[in-house]
């Protein structure tokens, strides 16, 4: 593994954590499904493999965004566009849905019917397709806007986010041809495929509607690619370019870092993780439904990569889950054991948008770099009043 | 290679109706080191912002080794050898010392997305041979506080010689200091003077400085070219423009040449 | 930064290949106008007229964008949600209050209280907000205040669950119902009165702006916060009134809204605010006539989308909407009036 | 107010260290104003002049030390309120309000005082300081020229009715010309019983109007006294004609 220069590597200490942590991680990370089994226990009701699988999800989903926003600095507010094309991705390719082609493409699927009609590929075909498709997206909304001064950017992309469910809602008939189903949605989708692991005794050609056991390898084993893939990126020479970026993007171009195309390739990367996150999502629901993408998400996901710590792969894993688990069991149970000891009937989950908005606005101002901030930024609690001053001689 | 790395004529930038420079023309033989001085406010960082392509010369064209620079982004003029400092110093701040001078090899550097994922050999090797050079400018240029602090926490004369190791990362053929002395004390200003003529012959590049402070630019430089409200009012050695009337005037102000009678 | 983009956009105008691609796009949209309006006058002119009344409130809103944009250069993506604050605490004084149910003098009076303690409901909010969190932002980046924006506006919204229900809930209006009729064009009253209410509520915001001591503090502040300390103002507390006037205009924008549409719901800012967020921009975010021109062209813009003939029809509005967003801020990212040195606040 | 009472130095700054992040900017100066003086601070850029400036102006607090304006602590006190007691100055780069009226600068100069006719009155007094002013009254101030923006951030300056007035690079990006006109303008307000602290680039200009000097060399006063030995040395003399 290349070394990585962030101040103090050289201490035995510093060297240590550098394997503990990842090892840690994964050995964590592979236990949960084996601790979370009986049915109805504590652990299940409090850390049920559902929940724990969307956890994985929208780690995939953080660490992208932390591509963008941590890594790069481009605040972007529309994240849902490429959760949205991931998942429409999977929607298109995993099942019936383009029934006008009759008899079906069907390639290493593992589509109920096998001569079921519309296109039918393979999960593991479908997830390059998908980060592919988003990549491009990111791109396409990337390219015009992100000339613009950080707020307006943040204020497009957010338009396109809006933009893009509404089409997708409304995109039932255009011209005669259905694209998105509109509300109803696209569904069911073919099973998760496990075929290709049939030689090892573990796989089954389709996963059960009931095993989240095998749906949480299979998003766990996604997101370890996409830690690796950000740990490296951050290391290299793109990644050097996107925190000078952040930094200060006029000196950055004036050390010869193509601004545009170094964004760009932020937007693709991030992107590409959003399209995973949401082929993965599609699949592991068994459909799509437009209402999914919505305004919220692309905030939360925000919430997720502040909380954790910009620009922090580790951070954002730990931001990730905790609010996924927040989100999705944590404030119901809690909800319940309060309710249930005191006698009360609060809903607890009514006060979610309340709890992800105190908690974005308490982290701002107590805390702004996130519970584990990279180290880069620990040391930046200290407000430079640097005085933007190139270029102002002479203009008065 | 031509005579003159840099060959600037007519040059002409406004803002709005304030004329910043005024039809300036300015050549730089190669290899030598020149300075250009004036007071504050006379056009010279806007000079700076032309050269580098920050600024837009409202007429005037620039050729830089031989190529017009018109019409190229920032980064493409910095990749043709071009690289400058800042009057106020624009480190990247939370990147070590290291990773800023890393930062200006992006253009020489080949390893693209996929290397970095798969960490192919070359690029492995290529990142080493990157970070091994970075070493070598930031101890070149006498930076002493560790590689891998952070810019920021530096003391301001070890970010002063950072920002000319990153400056050099670029392989430039033309240096271009602003100010670099400013905030430096005498001795200080000294040793940079030595240490300029040290880089210009170890590198074989150019340098073009501005500065305030006449001492460093008699001592360091060949040629002067002294600019006053934006226009070129001398050009010529530093006896030259020493012995300039109007340059005496520009620097030591009318009022105090009548009034101290 | 700024300094250098409008270095290099220097000079005049350039007749690029966007500006280009900008004006034909202008073109395509004034010949889908009068397309719509060949085939049905009467129709257009209807929806036209609704538009602008519509417009009318975005301009309300756009304006406390624009203010404080103008002044700290933040967007205040909570406003939209303090706007919907406003509505439902007007229902709640309106009916709880006073159970007021129907159109007569005394709603008109209860009216009239509570447009007053609506403006200055959303105008304490507001503020309140910029003291506890945008103020310790002032030296951070922009990043922060603008999260802590996103994070208010959730916060806001929640409240307006817990306060109105998830559900959109109807509201009795106390305005006069019925509507003008000029041939066959019918304009609602409450249609009209948001203009009327909205014309004296802009002279009186221009006079405070640029006649008042308060206004001349916040014109400073806006252009340069340090220099503004050097001739002794307290810029704090400019920025806090700034905040104040923004609140006061969505408060009135919030009653007229409710009078207009009869409901209030939690989501209702989201939509709106973003709406004349882009009111704002589309007018040069900054400038006070640009918000208001601005929110009465999208307002035109979205009444001919929604009812003109050829419109793409109402399920397409945000859509629209956004479009123009986003083809603004790549063409002319300074909006109609602004200029990158135009005036600000 | 104990104006009067207040005997001693009307400004005095002692042994500030301002910071702009880590950086020091200015590591331990100290300076002291006479009521009806001129004083000036020269040196090169960097030296630490506008800074000192602006941390006596309350735009920023220093680190370390006290500043002390009529007996007064003014240091970490805002900026609004050290300009309410009686410091007005004009900042390095003039920073006027380029989108509004030459006659409303000066209405914001003069924004703490409520007495209309002494307002008038200065502004009569100003314009006659700065004829050009006068011509110029209802243009964009942004649309003036650089002399004519420097005259108007000097009058703007005065029309809070300063104590104090403090003038940052005045003459900064000047012609000859004009500089000329600004220091001679400098000397009639100086007659008027201004006490003035001047920051300049152009030294020996500077300490032919001043009374005392002090050199400023990276962050610390490196020499000071009267501003003629100063003129007459032959180090000051060195650094700022090169030999």
């Amino acid at each position: 593994m290349a070394v990585v220069t962030t101040p103090g590597t050289g201490t035995g200490a510093r060297r240590l954590r550098r394997v503990a942590v990842p090892a840690l991680f994964l050995i964590g990370g592979l236990s949960v499904p084996t601790v979370v089994t009986n049915v109805g226990a504590f652990e299940d009701r409090w850390f049920p493999l559902t929940t724990m699988v969307l956890c994985g999800i929208f780690v995939m989903f953080t660490l992208g965004l932390n591509i963008v926003v941590g890594y790069a600095g481009l605040l972007d507010l529309g994240y849902v566009a490429f959760f949205l094309f991931g998942a429409y991705t999977a929607g298109w390719l995993m099942s019936s849905f383009f029934f006008q082609i009759d008899p079906g493409i069907h390639i290493f699927d593992a589509a109920i019917n096998p001569d079921s009609p519309g296109i039918n590929l393979s999960f593991w075909i479908v997830v390059p397709i998908a980060a592919v498709v988003a990549a491009i997206a990111g791109v396409i909304i990337g390219a015009p806007t992100l000339r613009l001064k950080s707020d307006y950017l943040a204020l497009v992309t957010l338009g396109f986010g809006e933009i893009l469910p509404q089409a997708f809602r409304n995109g039932e008939s255009i011209k005669g041809f259905n694209l998105s189903n509109g509300t109803k949605g696209i569904g069911p989708t073919n099973p998760l495929d496990m075929g290709w692991l049939s030689w090892t005794g573990v796989g089954k050609d389709a996963i059960n509607v009931f095993d989240y056991k095998t749906r949480y390898y299979v998003i766990f084993a996604l997101c370890v690619i996409f830690i690796l893939i950000s740990l490296r990126l951050r290391d290299g020479k793109l990644g050097r370019a996107w925190l000078a970026i952040r930094e200060d993007e006029l000196a950055a171009s004036l050390m010869g870092v193509p601004l545009m195309r170094t964004k760009l390739w932020a937007y693709g990367v991030g992107a590409a993780a959003g399209g995973i996150g949401g082929a993965f999502y599609c699949v592991s629901l068994g459909g799509v439904q437009v209402d999914t993408f919505n305004f919220q998400f692309s905030v939360i996901v925000l919430c997720m990569v502040i909380l954790g710590g910009m620009a922090n792969v580790y951070g954002c894993i730990l931001g990730a889950v905790i609010l996924t688990w927040v989100n999705y069991t944590g404030m119901k149970e809690i909800g319940n054991s309060v309710n249930n000891t005191f006698g009360t009937e609060i809903s607890v989950p009514k006060y979610q948008f309340l709890i992800f908005g105190i908690v974005l606005v308490l982290m701002m101002l107590f805390r702004r770099d996130g519970m584990l901030p990279a180290a880069r930024q620990k040391h930046s609690r200290e407000i430079d009043a640097q005085i933007e001053k190139i270029g102002t001689e002479g203009v008065a | 290679m031509s005579d003159l790395i840099l060959d600037a004529s007519q040059i002409r930038v406004e803002f709005g109706g304030l004329v910043a420079v005024n039809d300036v023309d300015f050549q730089i033989p190669t290899g030598s080191i020149v300075a250009l001085i004036g007071p504050n406010g006379a056009g010279k960082t806007t000079f700076f912002n032309v050269l580098t392509g920050l600024y837009r010369s409202t007429a005037g064209t620039v050729m830089f080794d031989g190529q017009p620079i018109a019409g190229r982004a920032p980064h493409q003029i910095a990749a043709m050898g071009m690289a400058r400092t800042f009057q106020n110093i624009r480190l990247f701040g939370t990147m070590t010392a290291t990773e800023n001078v890393m930062v200006a090899m992006h253009a020489h550097l080949k390893g693209g997305l996929w290397q970095t994922i798969f960490g192919s050999p070359g690029q492995r090797r290529e990142e080493q041979a990157a970070r091994d050079t970075a070493h070598e400018l930031i101890d070149f240029c006498g930076v002493n506080g560790d590689p891998d602090e952070f810019a920021k926490n530096l003391s301001y004369g070890d970010q002063r010689r950072l920002e000319v190791a990153r400056a050099l990362a670029l392989r430039p053929k033309l240096l271009l200091l602003d100010e670099p002395t400013a905030g430096m004390n005498p001795q200080e200003s000294d040793d940079f003077i030595a240490f300029v003529r040290r880089v210009r012959d170890a590198k074989q590049l150019t340098v073009l400085l501005i500065e305030h402070d006449m001492k460093v630019v008699m001592g360091v430089s060949e040629r002067i070219t002294v600019l006053e409200y934006g226009s070129k009012i001398a050009e010529g050695t530093g006896e030259e423009v020493r012995a300039n009337e109007r340059v005496i005037e520009a620097y030591l102000g009318k009022a105090a040449t009548h009034g101290a009678t | 930064m700024s300094s250098m983009s409008q270095a290099v956009r220097g000079g005049g105008r350039e007749w690029n290949a966007t500006n280009v691609v900008g004006v034909a796009l202008l073109g395509l949209i004034g010949l889908w106008i009068l397309w719509n309006f060949i085939d049905s006058p009467t129709q257009v002119i209807q929806v036209a007229i609704l538009g602008l009344c519509n417009g009318a409130l975005y301009a309300l809103i756009a304006l406390g964008y624009t203010l404080v944009y103008g002044i700290i250069e933040l967007i205040n993506f909570a406003h939209g949600d303090l706007f919907m604050l406003g509505s439902v605490f007007s229902a709640m004084i309106i009916s709880d209050w006073f159970g007021q149910e129907t159109s007569n003098p005394t709603g008109w009076a209860v009216f009239a209280l509570t447009f007053v303690a609506a403006m200055a409901f959303c105008a304490a909010i507001n503020v309140s907000v910029d003291q506890l969190a945008y103020r310790r932002l002032r030296n951070a980046p922009k990043l922060a205040p603008l999260i802590t924006a996103v994070g208010v506006s959730f916060i806001f919204q929640n409240v307006g669950i817990i306060w109105n229900g998830s559900a959109p809930k109807s509201q009795n209006a106390v305005l006069p119902g019925g509507s003008l009729e000029i041939g066959d064009v019918r304009v609602p009253w409450t249609y009209l009165f948001t203009v009327i209410i909205t014309i004296p509520l802009l002279l009186l915001l221009t006079w405070i702006v640029q006649k008042t001591r308060q206004g001349k503090a916040m014109r400073a502040t806006a252009q340069d916060p340090d220099a503004a300390r050097l001739m002794g103002i307290n810029t704090n507390r400019t920025i806090a009134f700034t905040f104040a006037l923004g609140g006061a205009m969505a408060g009135a924008a919030a009653i007229m809204y409710l009078q207009n549409n009869g409901t209030t719901r939690y989501d209702a800012g989201f939509q709106l605010g973003l709406i004349a967020f882009t009111a704002a921009v589309l007018g040069g975010v900054g400038n006070l006539t640009g918000a208001v021109l601005g929110g009465l062209l999208i307002g035109l813009i979205q009444g001919l989308n929604d009812g003109a003939p050829h419109g793409l029809g109402q399920e397409w509005s945000q859509s629209v909407v956004f479009s123009i967003l986003i083809a603004l801020m790549v063409f002319r990212p300074s909006g109609i009036l602004g200029s990158p040195t135009s005036e600000k606040v | 107010m104990a104006t009067n009472a207040h005997t001693g130095p009307m400004l005095k700054v002692e042994n500030i260290h301002v910071y702009y992040g880590n950086i020091a900017a200015v590591k331990g100066i100290s300076i002291e104003v006479n009521a009806g003086e001129i004083v000036t601070m020269i040196g090169s850029n960097g030296a630490g002049k506008s800074t000192t400036m602006r941390a006596i102006s309350g735009l920023i607090a220093p680190r370390r030390g006290v500043i002390e304006f009529e007996g007064r602590k003014i240091s970490g006190m805002p900026g609004h309120e050290v300009t309410a007691l009686g410091i007005s100055q004009s900042p390095e780069g003039r920073r006027i309000f380029g989108r509004m009226t030459v006659d409303e600068n000066l209405d914001l100069g003069a924004f703490l005082r409520n007495d209309k006719d002494g307002i008038a009155e200065d502004r009569e007094y100003v314009y006659g300081l700065f004829p050009r002013l006068k011509e110029r009254i209802h243009q964009k101030a942004g649309t003036l020229s650089g002399g004519e923006q420097q005259m108007l951030a000097v009058a703007r300056a005065l029309m809070g009715r300063p104590r104090l007035l403090m003038l940052d690079e005045p003459s900064m990006g000047l012609a000859p010309m004009l500089v000329e006109l600004i220091f001679n303008t400098i000397r009639q307000i100086r007659e008027q019983g201004m006490t003035i602290l001047l920051v300049e680039q152009n030294a020996l200009a500077a300490l032919d109007i001043a009374d005392r000097a002090y050199v400023l060399e990276s962050g610390v006063v490196k020499q000071q006294g009267s501003a003629k030995d100063l003129a007459a040395s032959d180090d000051v003399r060195k650094a700022y004609l090169g030999g």
